[in-house]
């Protein structure tokens, strides 16, 4: 067992699979296959261990922590200047595949393998440093199979969806959650209301900086709110006592006043919350495939070859949450099943009333619908002088979207965006930006609450319009230095 | 009031937000029988704002109106006094979410500077955490300090006046995240990581300029620091404006219409997003980008120190 | 007069003066005064002397030439480390204006300003060197009158315009421009149709890179072709020769087979090209204007203040080009004006004829109109594979324009794009991006045309579009190093 | 065919450009008697491409169809055969903007590399102006002049294969400009000068590193030249797609629908800029950014060489 203060690894926690940059979100359970960046082990020796350890895969899957966590630099300093003698013909490796597996079947360590690769290349001391580094940095990740194992967070579970399954999020990159967060002052306190179609991303975001302060109301589509990322986050129980939820088939009604319980849909009723049983049962077929399966290469290929492994991730998580609830299912009775139907109305009448009060802190937005409708009716809810924030994905909604509140009034401030983020390259003598970049992360409309005088809405919004319209003068730049 | 709570009406001694129009605001401190100048007129503090509502439309002297609003951290930034360069809320978002803090955290800080950070950082890791923020510059730091106490945050920040390269933060083991905007972030690594928690933590560094990330990166490296990645962030913000382009006058009125494929030439055409008003021009919406953008605030390099 | 193989500035021709990054184009004229970033001078003294030239104003507005053209370093190498210790009170300068003044009335030069300034503030030293640059640079901006002068080109002209006069040429950012030219595959010999509503600059910068081979035709809308810009560029005459202009509201008279020249607008026989009188008599006007007025303090500003001053750019350059017209005004009598007439419908004659044979080379149009209206109908006058761009300052047309062009069918390789412009300062220790940026240089809509089967035009054209669809693989990126 | 100029109809020995769809193409060699493959059945050059116009639709043997395209520099950009890193049309722009480059003008580069920056720049200087190309690469060098050959475009380049940081271009005071796409430009910059009109002249240099940047600004600097610049370009491509958004079910349609302010909700309004095909969706053209784009291709300094 390391030694350390921090956190440490538990069975049934959630955690997160960390090889360079890729990600990946899975349940702590003992004799559990798991298969990552092509390579198969068990987590059962991390158990014990302290959050942020490295480990090395070994023969026969076990985890063995490694000390030192810096990734090894191969010493070859001996280098051409430019690669104008160099032709490749394919010939420049000595090492045969089959010399390789020999290597590999005889347990020799990812890092020797990568070593003889170099010391057996003709060519390697010809190359320019920069080459050299290339092929040490391609030849290390095929051969050292090495994992960080690291806590749940935003940054991280963020960065993950973005890379492996966009698409869940409606592509809504990290910076721009990143930009969401603080634009909307989510802080610990708030009464927040979160409506978004994002696997349950912004709502374990928005929780997390709530750190189970306050509450919140997850507005929702559908038969019952999705939380399948809200569960990687591996939050503490308590968090989720001030989470409530709301169908946002009764909005509508709440808003005009003749919303009632007794009016709930038959689905509510029935299987809510869906994910649950159903997760649960494809989850069983599931972990025999992941056992057979190779998993995709990188977390781009995956993202389009859209295989099962992909939903693994967020079902792992989900066992962990549920697990109890599975458990129980086995001797579930008639008792159990109206005593939930009790507390999940309750729930309801409670999410109601935190609506009623219309004096909500804030309201985010991201999801797959057309902005307007949802801002137009969710922004009654929320108290004046209160920063609310919708994603798209399109730019093109969030134009009609602020056209239609500028109409409305009762908002001020209003601001469309989109942020432009480039990761960049810092080595000595070979610094620039990467060379692939994301070509957009979504768009943002942001704004501000104000009273909204319904009575003479007329002059006061026309006024209100021509107050806000953007200056023609140009936009004064600090000139910073 | 403070920058860590909404309250709902405004209150004697609160700082709240004077917005006159599109990015036209300032921030003024509420107190009984003092009056505030605006383009529209005076506002009596007494009657205009004391036990008003937050967002609510106060009507000037002169009849114009404003609406007044309650502070944040990010209305904060859009407002304060400036006694240096400031981080504003795009660099300020990406830090906050790569730092992973939240509620109760501790984090170090320096320089303190205008403080635009200190209160983003401070509401965010309030209630329960703390902001130790180092500042070099004596005045700047009293004035930080001053802030922080009308701000009513002053229980959750220690501003010290020392200089972190030589003097470091004045914690140790404490800290889940350190942020360095200084002139020279490579002399205060070994400081950083010393301020971080024994089980680790995050990093992270703004600097304007490539050379000073350059040695900043080889300094989070020795030190063993991990994951190291430099990024920059921009923001882009369109303006949403209507639109008339002119159909240009091909003599078609005039003119034989009989002409193979040209009927289809008409932008008002069934299915056309394009809204025909006057006989002549097409009308839209368009989000057009300003005309002039902030093209570089700085460099920000994250990191992790590990465990080992 | 200055050594030196080059081309000389000679009197009648156009030229650029700049100033840092401040372009200003002016027709070289002897006694005439000349305000550029708040100095007046006259041209006189320059003439002769080889563009590129470095000129000094001294007193009385004489132009002085300077051996070294090099920014003057001054040298103050003693730096402090950081601004810890500065309290700027406004009393760090011990110069008053007073003294400034006299110093100047005294002839002294504005370096030796500079390093008095210098060498009298208390807080110099104390600086970093940051910041003493910065000190420097602003002062030496304020005080050092030195010009250059530089012959102009679509670099520097299409620079110029967009930073002072960007309304005039639809903020078609140079980059864009330099876009425009490439993928229209703009060189000698083409037979180029453009259409343009930037001032005659787009026209420029094609007859520029076709170097007066080939032909052109140039549609216009209104009374005549607008080409302010064009004369800018100091064009040989030859370069006209096969210039030529078509009118936009005969498009379709030309296409349908109805087109005479007996139907010409009235305006076209009674003003065209209108822009030589109407703008010869404002320049008279100007002239004694700009006499008296201070020019406002940077192009940004002018942009703002949109003063005559900046007319007075594009009507000195016209003088030009119309000197000779405007003389003979004075004796002109009936046959003069008969022989022109008959000129302009020979070369309108000329202009239909070259349309009619639909076989150019390419379409460039840059205007203010919807371009979906000009693309279906230029395009019909282009040969099969040949490259058309359109810009547009705004997105949403475009998107329209891509429709409309995929329904028509014709076209391959459809491709909606803007740039990305950053300029960097590179100092040691101090290089980093520039600190404000453009924030959009408009859209350009790219393809090539193809041979349309107007027959079978409903299946082939369904067929083309499935054919273009953008696949939703992500789109490959080259590895690069 | 000619890169430098166009020919209405396909011919023996010309170099064209085999169009598949979006984005998908290749270059060919058409011969006599020879046939291509592609996915859509075999091409005869005989029968199928000699003698066609350029442009024209050609049935493949399975049936499908290709257009055949007249080469020009950017189409022999996206297809040619990388022998090296390339310059992609986005920098070729502003390249042959910034140099000034037109008819008539003499132009040195270096490397010549796999060719797509020479191409454009023959392109532009044709028919009286020369591209003197230095590449350090045998095969390469070889390899270039076969292609210009080849494109007939031999009587305007003169490729040289030598080290242009030891020998420079092998001629003198003849550039109008310069360009340099070399590991270490700062090593050339003596040689560009020589190579340069003695009036002056326009160089520019193209290096992914901001290392590679700061030396070769320096060395810029030590030998005269003026207008230093750096700049960065990149392009931005916009799908364009119909998009569906569904609209939310808020319960309207089953409840009262007199509560206030609601009205205006429905998208679908008139002026709308959206069309509502099917209930409950709105249809609207998008221009959407490609998910992935080149984040950095190199930074462009470019600078003068002025008179004295």
């Amino acid at each position: 067992m390391a030694a350390g203060p921090g956190p440490r690894i538990c069975e049934g926690e959630c955690a997160v699979l960390k090889r360079g940059d890729v990600f990946k979100a899975v349940a702590v359970l003992r004799r559990r296959k798991i298969i990552f960046e092509k390579q198969w082990f068990y987590l059962d020796n991390a158990i014990g261990h302290v959050y942020g350890t490295t480990f090395e895969v070994t023969s026969g899957g076990n985890l063995q922590p490694r000390r030192e966590v810096e990734e090894t630099t191969t010493d070859t300093k001996e280098a051409g200047t430019d690669n104008r003698n160099i032709v490749d013909d394919g010939k420049s490796q000595k090492l045969t595949h089959d010399d390789i597996k020999a290597l590999k079947d005889k347990g020799i360590k990812g890092q020797e393998i990568v070593q003889q690769l170099i010391e057996n290349s003709t060519t390697f001391r010809d190359k320019t440093e920069f080459a050299q580094d290339k092929y040490i940095k391609k030849k290390k990740k095929k051969y050292e199979a090495v994992i960080t194992i690291v806590k749940p967070s935003t940054r991280i579970l963020s960065t993950m969806y973005y890379a492996r399954e966009p698409g869940k999020i409606n592509h809504l990159r990290y910076d721009t959650l990143a930009q969401m967060l603080t634009l909307g002052n989510i802080r610990a306190g708030n009464k927040m209301i979160v409506m978004e179609t994002c696997a349950g991303l912004v709502l374990g975001a928005v929780m997390e900086r709530m750190g189970g302060y306050g509450s919140i109301i997850q507005m929702y589509p559908g038969g019952g709110p999705v939380r399948a990322a809200t569960s990687c986050f591996g939050f503490p129980k308590h968090f989720f006592n001030n989470l409530h939820e709301f169908p946002l088939s009764k909005v509508d009604s709440l808003l005009s006043g003749t919303f009632s319980t007794e009016m709930l849909p038959s689905e509510f009723e029935d299987n809510a919350p869906v994910e649950e049983e159903s997760n649960g049962l494809i989850d069983e077929k599931q972990a025999s495939i992941q056992e057979t399966e190779e998993e995709s290469i990188t977390a781009t290929a995956m993202e389009i070859n859209q295989t099962e492994e992909q939903e693994t991730m967020d079902i792992n998580a989900e066992d962990v949450e549920f697990k109890d609830n599975k458990e129980k299912d086995n001797k579930e009775n008639v008792r159990e099943k109206q005593r939930k139907q009790w507390e999940r109305r309750k729930k309801l009448i409670e999410a109601a009333a935190l609506l009623r009060e219309k004096n909500a802190d804030g309201l985010i937005v991201a999801s797959k619908f057309h902005p307007t409708p949802l801002l137009l009716s969710l922004l009654e809810f929320v108290a004046p002088s209160r920063p609310f924030v919708v994603y798209c994905q399109y730019k093109e909604p969030l134009l009609e979207c602020y056209t239609k509140l500028r109409e409305r009034g009762g908002v001020i401030n209003l601001k469309l965006s989109e942020t432009w983020l480039r990761n960049y390259q810092v080595l000595p003598d070979r610094s620039h930006p990467k060379l692939t970049m994301s070509g957009g992360g979504g768009y943002l409309l942001s704004g501000i609450t104000v009273v909204l005088d319904k009575g003479k809405s007329d002059s006061s919004n026309l006024e209100a319009l021509k107050m806000e319209e953007p200056s023609s003068k140009r936009c004064k730049v600090q000139d910073l230095q | 009031m403070s920058f860590i709570e909404y309250g709902d009406t405004i209150k004697d001694g609160d700082t709240a937000i004077v917005f006159l129009g599109h990015e036209s605001m300032f921030p003024v401190k509420v107190q009984h029988g003092t009056v505030t100048q605006t383009k529209y007129g005076v506002i009596r503090h007494s009657m205009d704002l004391i036990g008003k509502k937050y967002g609510s439309k106060v009507t000037c002297s002169k009849g114009g109106w404003v609406f007044i609003l309650h502070p944040t951290p990010e209305l904060w930034t859009m407002n304060l006094p400036h006694r240096t360069q400031i981080l504003y809320s795009t660099d300020i978002s990406i830090i906050t979410m790569m730092l992973e803090l939240k509620p109760g955290s501790i984090v170090c800080e320096s320089g303190t500077g205008s403080g635009s950070l200190s209160h983003a950082l401070i509401r965010t890791v309030a209630p329960t955490g703390h902001l130790y923020t180092v500042e070099f510059h004596q005045q700047r730091a009293e004035k930080a300090r001053e802030e922080f106490r009308e701000h009513g945050v002053e229980h959750l920040v220690t501003v010290t006046n020392q200089d972190v390269c030589k003097n470091g933060f004045g914690v140790s083991n404490i800290a889940d995240a350190v942020f360095l905007d200084i002139p020279s972030p490579w002399e205060a690594i070994g400081h950083a990581k010393a301020a971080l928690k024994a089980e680790g933590g995050r990093i992270c560094s703004f600097s304007p300029c490539i050379e000073q990330v350059q040695r900043t990166c080889l300094a989070m490296e020795e030190y063993g620091f991990t994951e190291i990645n430099t990024l920059e962030i921009l923001l882009r913000v369109y303006n949403v404006r209507t639109i008339s382009l002119q159909i240009p006058d091909l003599g078609k009125a005039a003119e034989d219409n009989s002409s193979a494929g040209f009927d289809s030439s008409n932008p008002s055409n069934q299915g056309s997003p394009c809204t025909n008003l006057q006989q002549g021009t097409v009308q839209f919406k368009s989000g057009v980008p300003q005309k002039e953008m902030v093209g570089h605030t700085g460099y920000l390099t994250f990191a992790t120190k590990s465990l080992f």
